[in-house]
């Protein structure tokens, strides 16, 4: 009996489990008087999902890479990348959504070029992907000019408007975007057997060698989509800022990076879930938002981002300790 | 044995309990050790004896439960404090720090100092005379453990116990990847040790290996201690019965099998990382042995045909086509299949469910319109996990949780489970207990009968002779002679190995095993 | 200071003004004046920049979240002429008025338009410089990062103005960026002096740029033998000027900026008529000038209070 | 016979090999006509040196954290916040010796906290690291009031000038210190315990544990270490500016962590060495350097830059593959 109210107890935990620390943050904010009845509307909200959307598609991908035991470093220059080819094609009078398809093809490249390296090379995905940092923000620089690219307007800067123009959307159509992407990549980690080999890949890649798993193949296909959803990312920026810019995204990677780690990614690999990341993107843009409307300076912000940082994962840690 | 009696115990543990989560994995066990007395800790796979060494070192913390050390409370709150209170152990899976040479290894956490420095020639006299006494002086103390075989991966774990000068020993497995002369060596040292008045916990499942060195034993089961008492007329199958519950009638059990054509043959293959080229042929229904000592180049010959290590010469042929060039995964679709002696390493994804790791190499029948069929893929799981006895609290459950030998199950399973019609064993049995172990030799038997063609690379000279149709000896990375199992015996294939020639009169016979 | 939408001045009217980033002194004099404003008038206001310095998505998410805050008024230095337009039509059609101040912002969904004229103070740099090195020489144009608009068309006031007006002179280095931060812009121009230790003059658009141009200078003893103009103020800036090391700074009036994007938001709410455009104006500080009192002012601004 | 002159040969390769990107980055410039006379003068192979004073120091400590099997993401706040922390002394009146030890403090206090983060709640460095990496940086602005600090010029400003005052030195003492720091880490690492510890948690921290290591005193040791040569560094930073700016080496921990990585650590612990370190240092400055010499754009020397770390570190493991 009780052993299995214990059980109930601990599944519940890991249901809910991922999203404590998102509570908590919400919860924090709700509670300050000064911004409680702005913080919880609907718009609000909505803005902060809005504002996700970059850093979400961003941390789709990485995910993979990350659970395949690897990193991708050129995550945030690659979306300034995809960022200026996108204007740049619109500029240039291509169709909207050729554009779209071709920025999100740059980043795919630029993945499949960091996948090539990693496994034809045989080095250490930190140092190709950084390599492929300053390679891919020269590249945005010098297509665009040194400049941000101002295009003209089109349907793809409604990507991103937080009124949608089919209102029953409801959201921004980039924010379905993220949940369609996200629905499937979970699916397809979980229920097919490319999901299986990249966890196996990440959990021990001798092992999945020795299974028959094409490990070269698994990471240049984990850093290809990952590429991709650079790609889409960079499509949203440009959506956003309506300009192509390529100095956007500065040390988005970490941010990233950071979602991915504490939705409970392991960077050495074989662990981390879609669910989980989505939860850390939020709990990072709930926080500045919040922080943003308390009017707190930004020093104070960063400090206190950093230590939610900790103590999210530490939070995450200790529930995976108990069970 | 007068040590026995004589002197109080060394160590003395009562009422120790741990449980991990749900499983209880030592149930208010007890023994006592006394000074230059070897104690024999046996039972079955996931009985519990690491987990009570671990205990007994520091690396793991009881949930209740006291120990004594020369009559004094005894706590460890680590392996460090273990050691320091003279308990040393050698632990069943390898813990060797893979960057650090051999004499770094060995002389990890206690390196000498002199003036604040490291005295390095202090050291390297040290392992010297460790590496001598071992009888593998030819082991470079330059060398990074990383770039070892398992076998001298062992014997660097032995030696780095050996150095302390401790006065308990565990040994947990010391002889699984050992050749029988290193591990003839080690019993030589163990006595050694007893006349220092070191106490020794031994733990084996080679029972033999147990009753020739072990003074007294202990028997657990499922975390219980059944039975103990002195091993001075105990015979195996009283063992045997205490571990498991029963008598066993068989330990090689052969299942008649008849040998078909030839399935794989090796013609001159040479791999990147073999001395020499080899050339055998296997065929269906038929069990090869392949015996050598350590680092005779044996588990090179199997990553070479498994297309793990690259091909320099030579041909493999697989039912008729050439396997050269080919990559495991191709390998495993003309199905081969290959269990690799370093399971912790590169046998299994620790970190994964046991069913990720029995089906990994083999997800296809469980895929149906693109998506993976989880529940079928769980049940057909949890009935390998039944027909294996495997110990393990169902199919989700990580792999780093199960015992030693439950693990090796786990990795063996996935080759049956792949349906191979080539199985490639290296050191199959390494770890498994008795009962589990002839178990096992019966399916090896089954598959034979089935058709299928196994490579049983093993340093267990018995159960080659037990169970194979021919055997293979292999000396310094070369193939000496095959000849079929009726052919040869223990002292002949020990002769072979060790010297790297036969005896003589008898004849090799490549073509028509028995 | 909770409050929703209502006739302003019934409750305290809530300001936000955002800059491009909060730790160049530039920024701390807006700061000031903004406060400064905002004691006069009795309004409340939240300063606050991107998290990243000149990170334009950033700013547009600050910009949004003070939107879903509800003030009653933004003053905004936007970080693109362009990107930023959304963000400030969302907030006009939410009812909140926005003043841009410091760089320009396309489209007229603002209010007012509260800036210098960065074009013309490049010209008044290049000017300076041709005019000290006699119409012959060699120089740097040192710029400061790719994509920041106010220091684009500084750069491009100078260029212009030194190709059309003085011939004469040749630009060693047109297209290097001296980077975000003080040290990047010391290696920069260190190196560059390295390769053109001859160099007769150097152009640098902002301050953290001029002051890592500055340190080179000094370390290669090339500080005062080099004609150097360089951009806004800084104590260190100063000392360089009165030393003979720095021949001009184009300074701006950023105290005033700040004080009027306020005082303009203020009047807006209040109903009254504002100016579409507002300029605060540029002025060359030089060894000569720097102790008249208008220039002192600006090169060294007072002790402000601010309280963050 | 043959063999031993292999061994020779293999060693060679061992002893110069790690110079052999350097070598390669030297010569690449030194062989444009265009620059290579002031390329390959000794003042500017003096500044080249001087710049590198910085991101070497931080390496110091960077390379003992990644031997160790982490990473220490706050290197580069740690140095801002230190330069700010100097400045803030020095400004407050306090002896310039005083504020140099506060500020070197400083920088190991923050590298205490990481090392007990690590430690004591079990985290991943990448983690503990980040969230320090928000919170030093929004300290050091915070205390530099969001702005510059600037401090009266004192000896200490001396210590990273390119012609040092005893003309004797040669060298500004910034650099000396690095050469007497670089000397005395090999020779820890090599010939200390604590050393041999440091590999030995790297290469399989279990392991050591077993053997009775004190990882976890090793672990906080060396990031304690490394926060100290943080603090150094930005010692030099305000030595360098003379002013403490807060906003100082932004994203320079990638800058660090690419040097030791190129100069063969392993970011899986266990590999890594102080020579390799500082080659990896100067490849970098040479590159940059080299590079603005030859008035490449500034997007242009990102890609060069991008693609030479690929390269070193493919070189650098070609080698290893050969013996
Ligand atoms: N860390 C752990 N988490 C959960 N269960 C564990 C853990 N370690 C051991 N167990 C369980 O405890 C039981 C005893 O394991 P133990 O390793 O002591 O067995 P053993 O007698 O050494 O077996 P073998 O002969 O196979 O080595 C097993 O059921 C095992 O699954
Ligand atoms: N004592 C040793 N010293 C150094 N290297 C060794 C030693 N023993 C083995 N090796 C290395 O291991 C290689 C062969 O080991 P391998 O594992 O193939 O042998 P094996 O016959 O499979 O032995 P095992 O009985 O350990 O399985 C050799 O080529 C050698 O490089
Ligand atoms: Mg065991
Ligand atoms: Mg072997």
């Amino acid at each position: 009996m009780s052993r299995r109210r214990q059980a109930g107890v601990s599944r519940a935990l890991n249901v809910f489990g991922p999203f404590i620390g998102l509570i908590l943050v919400i919860a924090l904010f709700a509670l300050i008087p000064e911004v409680q009845g702005r913080f919880l509307r609907a718009a609000n909200f909505k803005s902060v999902a809005t504002q996700s959307v970059i850093v979400a598609l961003g941390a789709l991908g990485m995910t993979l890479v990350i659970i395949s035991g690897g990193i991708d470093l050129s995550a945030a220059s690659n979306i300034a990348l995809a960022s200026v080819i996108t204007a740049y094609a619109i500029n240039a009078g291509a169709a909207p959504l050729a554009a779209v398809v071709l920025g999100v093809l740059t980043g795919g490249l630029v993945g499949l070029a960091n996948g090539g390296l990693v496994t034809r090379l045989r080095l250490v995905p930190f140092i190709v992907t950084m390599g492929m940092m300053g390679i891919a923000r020269g590249a945005a620089k010098w297509i665009a000019g040194n400049q941000k690219i101002d295009a003209p307007m089109t349907w793809v800067n409604e990507l991103m408007a937080k009124s949608p123009r089919p209102s029953w959307l409801l959201l921004a159509p980039g924010i379905w975007l993220v949940i369609i992407f996200a629905v499937a990549l979970a699916v397809a980690l979980r229920y097919t057997v490319f999901g299986r080999h990249i966890y196996a890949v990440g959990s021990n890649e001798a092992t999945a060698r020795l299974c028959g798993v094409r490990t070269d193949r698994v990471k240049v296909l984990v850093y290809a989509v990952s590429g991709l959803f650079c790609g889409l990312s960079g499509v949203m920026e440009f959506s956003r800022l309506t300009v192509g810019d390529p100095t956007v995204a500065v040390g988005l990677e970490l941010d990233i990076i950071a979602a991915v780690v504490i939705g409970g990614g392991s960077l050495s690999g074989g662990e981390g879930s879609i669910l989980g990341t989505l939860v850390g993107v939020l709990i990072m843009s709930f926080l500045r938002n919040g922080c943003t409307m308390m009017g707190w300076p930004n020093y104070i912000q960063e400090i206190i981002i950093g230590a939610i940082i900790i103590v999210a994962v530490a939070l995450d840690r200790l529930r995976h300790r108990k069970d | 044995m007068s040590a026995v009696a004589a002197a109080s115990p060394v160590l003395r543990m009562t009422g120790v309990t741990k449980r991990f989560g749900a499983t209880v994995a030592l149930d208010d066990v007890g023994f006592e050790l006394a000074r230059g007395e070897v104690h024999a800790l046996i039972g079955e796979n996931g009985a519990g004896k690491s987990t009570m060494m671990k205990i007994l070192s520091g690396a793991v913390a009881p949930d209740a439960g006291r120990m004594e050390i020369d009559g004094r409370p005894y706590a460890p709150s680590g392996p460090g404090d273990g050691l320091r209170s003279g308990v040393s152990m050698i632990y069943q899976e390898l813990t060797l720090a893979p960057h650090l040479t051999v004499e770094e290894n060995i002389m990890l956490g206690r390196e000498v100092r002199a003036a604040g420095w490291l005295d390095r020639k202090a050291m390297r006299g040290k392992v010297r005379e460790v590496l001598e006494l071992v009888r593998h002086p030819e082991i470079s103390p330059d060398v990074p453990v990383g770039r070892l075989s398992i076998g001298a991966k062992q014997l660097v774990e032995i030696a780095r116990a050996l150095v302390n000068r401790s006065r308990i020993l565990v040994m947990d497995e010391p002889t699984s990847s050992l050749s029988q002369e290193d591990s003839q060596r080690l019993f030589e040292i163990v006595r050694g040790l007893k006349a220092q008045d070191v106490g020794v916990v031994y733990i084996s499942h080679f029972l033999e290996e147990v009753q020739r060195v072990a003074d007294s034993y202990t028997v657990l089961r499922d975390g219980r201690s059944v039975g103990s008492g002195t091993m001075e007329g105990t015979a195996l199958e009283d063992l045997i019965e205490l571990m498991v519950g029963r008598t066993i009638t068989r330990l090689f059990p052969r299942v008649e099998h008849a040998v078909g054509g030839p399935i794989l043959s090796l013609d001159r293959l040479k791999g990147a990382r073999m001395a020499a080229p080899v050339t055998m042929s296997l065929s269906r229904g038929e069990i090869l042995g392949i015996a050598g000592l350590v680092g005779a180049g044996r588990t090179e010959l199997l990553r070479a045909v498994f297309g793990l290590d690259e091909i320099e010469g030579g041909a493999a042929v697989v039912s008729g086509a050439v396997l050269a060039g080919l990559k495991p995964w191709g390998a495993i679709r003309r199905g081969l299949g290959l269990l690799s002696e370093d399971r912790q390493g590169e046998g299994l994804a620790l970190a994964l469910s046991v069913a990720d790791n029995m089906t990994l190499s083999d997800l296809g029948p469980y895929r149906r319109h693109g998506l993976l069929d989880v529940a079928r893929q769980r049940r057909s799981v949890a009935g390998w996990i039944g027909k294996l006895a495997i110990k393990a609290k169902g199919p989700g459950q990580t792999v780093r949780d199960l015992s030693g030998g439950n693990q090796q199950k786990v990795a063996l399973a996935r080759l049956l489970h792949q349906k191979a019609s080539v199985l490639l064993l290296d050191e199959p049995t390494r770890g498994i207990d008795v009962v589990s172990k002839s178990q096992i030799y019966e399916w090896i038997g089954e598959l034979a009968r089935e058709g299928k063609a196994v490579l049983f690379v093993s340093s267990y000279l018995p159960e080659l002779l037990g169970i194979c149709d021919r055997i293979a000896v292999f000396h310094r990375g070369a193939m000496v002679e095959a000849r079929p199992a009726s052919a040869w015996d223990a002292a002949g294939l020990m002769a072979a190995a060790t010297m790297g020639r036969t005896s003589g009169q008898e004849r090799t016979d490549e073509r028509s095993p028995s | 200071a909770e409050r929703a939408s209502g006739p302003p001045g019934a409750e305290t009217v809530t300001i936000a003004v955002i800059p491009k980033g909060t730790t160049h002194e530039f920024w701390k004099s807006i700061h000031a004046g903004a406060d400064r404003a905002a004691r006069e008038l009795g309004v409340e206001i939240y300063w606050k920049g991107p998290q990243k310095e000149d990170d334009r998505a950033q700013q547009i998410t600050v910009v949004e979240d003070f939107i879903s805050r509800g003030v009653d008024g933004i003053v905004l230095a936007p970080l693109d002429d362009r990107a930023l337009m959304r963000p400030v039509r969302d907030a006009v059609r939410e009812g909140i008025p926005v003043v841009i101040i410091d760089s320009a912002l396309q489209g007229g969904d603002f209010t007012s338009y509260v800036a210098t004229d960065n074009y013309q103070g490049g010209v008044l740099a290049a000017r300076r410089l041709g005019g000290l090195l006699g119409g012959q020489g060699r120089i740097f144009l040192i710029r400061y990062q790719e994509g920041s608009a106010s220091t684009v068309q500084r750069e491009a006031g100078f260029y212009d103005t030194v190709t059309a007006e003085f011939p004469a002179i040749e630009l060693l280095v047109k297209d290097q960026y001296a980077g975000a931060t003080t040290e990047t812009a010391y290696q920069l121009a260190e190196n560059l002096i390295s390769r053109f230790p001859d160099v007769d003059g150097v152009f640098t658009p902002n301050e953290s740029s001029t002051f890592g141009t500055l340190r080179a200078l000094q370390e290669s003893r090339l500080a005062g033998r080099v004609v150097f103009v360089g951009f806004d103020s800084s104590p260190k800036l100063v000392q360089g000027l009165r030393d003979g090391e720095i021949q001009g700074l184009v300074l701006q009036d950023p105290d005033k900026m700040g004080y009027l994007g306020v005082k303009t938001m203020v009047a807006h709410l209040r109903g009254e008529p504002v100016e579409k455009v507002i300029d605060t104006g540029v002025v060359l500080a030089t060894r000569e000038n720097m102790d008249t009192p208008e220039i002192k002012a600006l090169l060294t601004p007072g002790p402000t209070a601010i309280d963050d």
